[in-house]
């Protein structure tokens, strides 16, 4: 971000205005772009996009009255949950309970300070990148806390409860899962971990040894139960405890529950571009147009990130919810270990291979090529097996 | 076992516990006195050749002319695949019988639901309140003379039909 | 703690002292099938009790069938279980006929059996899907309820109605098969057994799933007989009791099925996952049972003449059908009159509620959600 | 909305109100709140036969989120009194659907001492559905009339905002 | 719970594999055809069309044959029917003056149209009756009072009224037919020996 706006001071475009004042003020017009511009859309069509590929799966159509294909669902949503009467509860405590749906939002809107979308659009690339992501996104447990205590309502307060103990325990196994690859590439930087990666699948972290593979999915299972998705989404158990901790939030102050749901859903995908698909690596040399170059790189990032969002939309579609006694145990009794174990790998591992195995990632790619065969093998199963399909009404 | 025999079996040991027994209707029943119920319904529970295990269905009737409330049970027995139906009746006007609650826990709801909509009082019965209706409901609904309230918490009960 | 009304506790006291909770769930609840309450006490995510509070959908049926007569009180018994309001319909009209002493044509039986299987396939269906739901997936719900639809369509096309049948009458049923029946049956069944299958490759077999209902509120053998559990909850506990089989009535002597049981295959014997796993074996033994039927159904009448005003002798009459919650039993008396004096419907889920507050302790909270649906309690057929 | 009510009655606000009514009819988040037997007609409305959401009605667990209620099936007096405060708690701009002879008007259930014969007895109802239980079709068109009646309503029209709201 | 480390692992494969099966399942789902009926506007026939002949929709009284006779009226439990038929004193016809039905409160059991002889009152396909509020939604057939049909002995010769006549006897037919058991059995036995 600072070289794209030093390269714009340098083409002269602001005149003789000093490089202090631009600064902040490009930071603000930039922070803004991205929330108004980019964050608001992308939740939107997220949460169209969850409930399409919901109801597909679910044999359905899903919202398609709205706009074009229902894509404007998130917009009517939001609109009308902002129109809605605001409800503070008597017996709820008021400031905390305002407060708490910022603090949730905030959480994860900070992320996207140094998410790096691509070489040269990244607010900040802070040295401390993957270490202020672990330490931001705990934010939210305290907003969910927050919100669950301050309703004054005993469904609530579970939920925050839960939550609250849910985000301490996972972020043990995310931060062990992040370490292999912090290891490998001796920075926290999120664009120095992406320049440490290439574009072709073999140079991504998640091939580069079973290790860093399995911190991959170590790493995405903890982040889910951060961000309260299915399997882990007990702090909102809509069947245990109503609506879990946004159980007395309507309007704006639940859209924003909202928001910051798909939004760290997002953020999600975007660590794990990031991580372990190599972030918005692409070919290089084709092209010498920084514009071309930089929309080439957001969109190989936008859609490895949306790979990973599909993958919990299609995970939330499928899976039953833990209970909260096992997903304690999954986190300390598997997640825990399996970090340390990984941690300790890559170590051994880069003792013997310091420059990186050249054959391993190559067989990687080629094992996780055959377990998706496998996989569609599976998928062809089920689709020959429910034959002869049977509509309720052959003539619609 | 057949009824009679049945029948035949309590009468051996309860001689004095059971008014009358009818063979002829379709489901033959035994009369039994509303205070012994309880030896009675132990021994059809315990005894091994009879060994009714199982209350299937437990019920009361509300006989307004003939002012008794007749409270029937129906017991089947899962180990022999034999059936009995045990009657007793109780006055109207302070209805009240002992428990079985203590043989057959399914009698608990049962016994709950009876003195909910018929008002008989079972003795010793663990907690004995209102099951189906609210706690603040006044009257017994399953009596024949119970009439319907005007309203409950300022909700009227009743409806012009539109048609009228 | 009051069970009476709605009591909003303002919970502010300082101090750091430790209380149990009272958690009131329901009336309104998202897993509760319908309107049940149930008082938890609950210390954390432990249950200490789980009271159920019931009646908010007393509809007082009962009184009603006091004052409609024998045949007017059908389309009654339909709400009695609305699940399966098959077996319900069957209920009633067996225990008139037995009071009345009628005889229904051997086809009338035939088409109650194919009409009831069905009912028992739509409402296993709904009672396997709602459990999923309550466990957190929601695609195997909505699954279940596509496959429902299907079977309310084949139900609709023999009776016109979706979900409250009436099809049954004194006497037989109101409807012939229609023309092409058979066919339409036969497909839906084709395909629908796979799909079974399907469902438990999807969910019954996840590790997540199993996880959650094993060992869950197990019921033994005798404590569910004590409680007069029966259906799929009584047989989750491993005894093979079927009223289908064991007390037989209608043509299901002469049908070929079985009767399966609880086998404690992924933990104790009568968990939640078992009664879950006989409601899935169940709803294979009802396809074989109405393709028996379809092959087995003879030509003739289905309805027998019964006088407008019946008047069944002076007695009482008490039958046990196997609905989908397992043994219904209908009692009536009569005093003589074309009204009946007295009708009980004692109902499978009213038992099943009346365990819930014994094998709620030491639960969680989560558990109580999977306790419920595993019961397949169904809040009309406790509340009636 | 004191602020807007000042903006002089002008074709804008009518304008603006139609596009805010858009939003509320595109977006009618109903509770999960099943009586008796027409619920499990709202459960299959719900799936993938009706799919009500391709409306964007979607399935709230709770009052403070939803925008509908659909009282579907019978209301007896001892839930009747919890349907009240469960109306209450909905945030405004509320609509509610009564679904089913039972909730219209008592139905079938008028002869029973303790049901409630009809939900306009406790709380204002919006629109009315026949059946017993109406099938999913009936019920999506119990919705699709609610729209309407939604794109009618002004609500930065001076005036109409309080009536609206009452 | 993990006693073992054989367990252990064998519970991550379990997981593993049921999860990999449930989502092969659900993947399966998104070449699946969606089987939603997009009532009212996306459907290429009406939804009312493809119910069967037995559907208990809303009713509907075809006044043209309706006898007067009040089965119907007698039959509901709820009575949400009300007919006023007078008899005219000095023709000593029937005259219906009113024929409303509460279709709020119907509960469409079907047990009107069972009874009616003629197949006047039925109930059709339609289940499209939303409304407002409560008073729009009483039926009122009869707009000026008419005369109640009466059963010739033969064929209805009336065109304007045989059609409607015809289409009533199709209603009436999807009913099953009662039959005298102690007569169908004597029958029966004759019939086999």
């Amino acid at each position: 971000m600072q070289s794209f706006i030093d390269g714009l001071i340098a083409s002269g475009v602001f005149g003789g205005l000093p490089a202090e004042a631009i600064y902040p003020a490009m930071m603000f017009l930039f922070a803004s772009i991205v929330v108004f511009g980019f964050v608001l859309p992308l939740v939107t069509i997220t949460i169209w996009l969850e409930r399409r590929v919901w109801s597909r799966i679910q044999s359905r159509v899903g919202p398609n009255r709205v706009g074009p294909q229902g894509v404007l669902q998130g917009l009517a949503d939001g609109v009308k949950n902002i129109l809605k009467e605001d409800v503070v509860p008597d017996a709820a405590d008021r400031p905390l309970f305002v407060f708490a749906p910022y603090l949730l939002v905030w959480g994860f809107l900070a992320t996207f300070v140094v998410i790096p979308f691509s070489s040269a659009l990244v607010i900040a690339d802070l040295n401390v990148g993957i270490l202020y992501i672990v330490a931001i996104v705990a934010l939210s447990a305290v907003g969910v806390l927050m919100a669950g205590w301050a309703s004054n309502n005993k469904w609530s307060l579970l939920g925050g409860i839960r939550s609250a103990a849910q985000v301490v325990s996972y972020e043990i196994p995310a931060g062990l899962a992040l370490l292999p690859v912090v290891l490998l590439t001796g920075t926290l930087s999120t664009q120095g971990i992406i320049q440490a990666q290439g574009w072709a699948p073999w140079d991504w972290f998640l091939f580069h040894s079973p290790f860093t593979f399995i911190a991959a999915f170590a790493f995405y299972i903890s982040a889910l139960a951060e961000t309260n998705r299915t399997p882990f989404d007990i702090p909102e158990a809509e069947s245990e405890l109503v609506a879990g901790f946004a159980t007395e939030y309507s309007g704006f102050r639940f859209a924003l529950f909202f928001l910051a749901e798909w939004g760290s859903l997002y953020v999600t995908g975007a660590i794990m571009a990031v991580l372990f698909l190599g972030g918005w690596q692409i070919p290089t040399g084709w092209t010498n147009n920084t514009v071309v170059l930089n929309i080439a790189q957001l969109t190989v990032f936008f859609l490895k990130a949306y790979f990973w969002v599909f993958l919990a939309m299609w995970i939330r579609a499928t899976l039953p919810r833990i209970r909260v006694d096992q997903m304690m145990s999954l986190c300390w009794k598997y997640l825990v270990p399996l970090g340390f174990v990984n941690l300790v790998g890559t170590a051994v591992w880069m003792v013997i291979w310091p420059e990186g195995n050249t054959f391993v990632p190559y067989l990687m790619v080629v094992g996780t090529l055959a377990l998706l065969v496998i996989f569609f093998r599976r998928v062809l199963y089920h689709l020959r097996r429910a034959k002869p399909e049977l509509y309720f009404n052959p003539a619609i | 076992m057949s009824p009679t025999e049945i029948h035949q079996r309590l009468q051996d040991q309860h001689t004095d516990a059971i008014t009358s027994f009818e063979a002829a209707p379709l489901d033959p029943f035994v009369l039994v006195k509303p205070d012994s119920i309880v030896e009675v319904c132990r021994f059809l529970h315990d005894d091994p050749d009879l060994a009714f295990d199982c209350l299937t269905n437990m019920s009361g009737v509300d006989f307004l002319k003939e002012d008794y409330i007749q409270v029937v049970l129906h017991l089947y027995s899962y180990t022999h695949r034999h059936a009995i139906v045990i009657k007793a009746d109780v006055s109207r006007e302070e209805p009240s019988m002992p428990s079985v609650e203590a043989i057959w826990k399914a009698a608990n709801w049962l016994e709950r639901e009876i003195y909910d909509l018929l008002g008989v009082v079972f003795t010793g019965h663990p907690d004995l309140r209102r099951l189906l209706m609210p706690e603040d409901w006044i009257g017994h609904p399953l009596r024949k003379d119970f009439v319907e309230p005007e309203e409950y918490h300022g909700i009227s009960t009743r409806r012009e039909s539109l048609l009228k | 703690m009051s069970l009476a009304g709605y009591e909003f506790e303002v919970q502010r006291d300082d101090g750091l002292a430790t209380e149990e909770m009272t958690l009131n769930m329901g009336p309104q609840h998202p897993s509760t099938h319908g309107v049940l309450r149930f008082v938890v006490k609950a210390d954390g995510e432990i249950m200490r009790t789980a009271l159920p509070d019931i009646g908010y959908l007393h509809r007082s049926i009962e009184k009603i069938s006091e004052k409609v007569g024998y045949h007017g009180f059908m389309p009654y018994t339909d709400r009695v279980d609305y699940v399966s309001a098959m077996q319900c319909n069957q209920g009633w009209a067996m225990v008139c006929e037995r009071a009345a002493g009628i005889e229904v044509p051997r086809r009338g039986e035939f088409c109650r059996v194919i009409a009831c299987e069905l009912g028992r396939i739509a409402s296993h269906l709904l009672s396997v899907g709602t459990m999923v739901m309550d466990i957190g997936g929601m695609t195997p719900f909505t699954h279940a309820i596509r496959e429902r639809e299907k079977v309310n369509n084949l139900l609709e096309d023999l009776c016109g109605a979706r979900l409250t049948f009436n099809y049954m009458r004194i006497g037989g049923v109101a409807w012939d098969l229609p023309p092409g029946y058979t066919e339409q049956v036969t497909a839906f069944l084709d395909q629908f057994e796979p799909l079974i299958d399907e469902y438990n490759d999807l969910i019954s077999y996840n590790k997540i799933y199993v996880e959650r209902l094993a060992n869950v509120a197990a019921v033994s053998k005798e404590e569910a007989i004590n409680y007069n559990l029966v259906g799929p909850n009584l047989r989750g506990c491993g005894f093979q009791y079927d009223v289908r089989r064991d007390e037989p009535y209608s043509i299901y002597p002469e049908l070929d099925f079985e009767v399966p049981v609880g086998t404690g295959e992924v933990g104790t014997l009568g968990d939640c996952f078992d009664r879950y796993m006989v409601r899935i074996k169940e709803l294979k033994e009802s396809c074989k049972i109405v393709r028996q039927c379809l092959e087995m159904i003879p030509d003739g009448p289905v309805l027998a003449r019964v006088a407008k005003k019946l008047k069944p002798p002076v007695g009482d009459a008490h039958v046990r059908v196997e609905a989908s919650r397992g043994d219904m039993g209908w009692y009536v008396v009569s005093d003589g009159s074309e009204f009946p004096y007295r009708t009980k419907i004692r109902t499978g889920s009213f038992s099943a509620m009346s365990i819930v507050d014994k094998l709620s302790r030491g639960l969680m909270i989560a558990d109580l959600i999977a306790l419920i649906a595993s019961l397949d309690v169904v809040a009309p057929e406790v509340d009636r | 909305m004191s602020l807007i009510n000042s903006v002089p009655e002008m074709v804008i606000t009518t304008k603006l109100d139609e596009v805010l009514n858009w939003t509320r009819k595109s977006s009618v988040w109903y509770m999960l709140f099943g009586l008796a037997c027409c619920a499990i007609e709202l459960m299959q409305t719900g799936g993938p036969r009706a799919d009500l959401e391709r409306f964007g009605a979607a399935p709230r667990a709770t009052p403070r989120q939803s925008d509908m209620m659909i009282i579907a099936g019978t209301l007896t007096l001892k839930m009747a009194l919890r349907t009240k405060v469960l109306y209450d708690q909905m945030p405004d701009p509320k609509y509610v659907i009564s679904m089913g002879s039972c909730s219209n008007c008592g139905g079938l259930f008028q002869l029973a001492y303790s049901v409630c014969d009809g939900v306009d007895k406790v709380i204002p109802v919006d629109v009315y559905v026949p059946g017993c239980p109406p099938r999913p079709e009936a019920l999506t068109e119990g919705l699709l009339k609610l729209q309407e009646k939604m794109m009618q309503e002004r609500w930065l029209v001076k005036g109409s905002a309080a009536q609206a709201a009452a | 719970m993990a006693s073992s480390i054989g367990q252990y692992l064998k519970h991550a494969k379990d997981a593993a594999a049921t999860i990999f099966e449930g989502m092969s399942v659900t993947m399966s789902h998104f070449v699946r055809k969606p089987y939603t009926i997009q009532y009212p506007d996306r459907t290429a026939v009406r939804v009312q069309d493809t119910l069967p002949l037995r559907y208990r929709g809303i009713l509907e009284v075809d006044l043209e044959i309706c006898t007067g006779c009040l089965a119907c009226e007698r039959a509901c439990p709820i009575d949400c029917i009300v007919i006023d038929a007078p008899k005219d004193k000095v023709t000593r016809a029937m005259l219906l003056s009113r024929f409303d039905i509460d279709i709020a409160k119907c509960m469409y059991c079907g047990l009107c149209s069972e009874v009616c002889p003629t197949g006047s009152i039925h109930h059709t396909t339609e289940f499209e009756g939303a409304d407002y509020s409560l008073e729009s939604m009483i039926r009122r057939f009869v707009k000026d009072p008419v005369l109640a049909y009466k059963a010739k002995k033969g064929e209805e010769t009336d065109p304007l009224i045989a059609p409607i006549l015809d289409r009533g006897m199709e209603f009436l037919a999807e009913w099953a037919e009662p039959v005298d058991m102690k007569k169908y059995k004597k029958d029966q036995e004759e019939a086999a020996s």
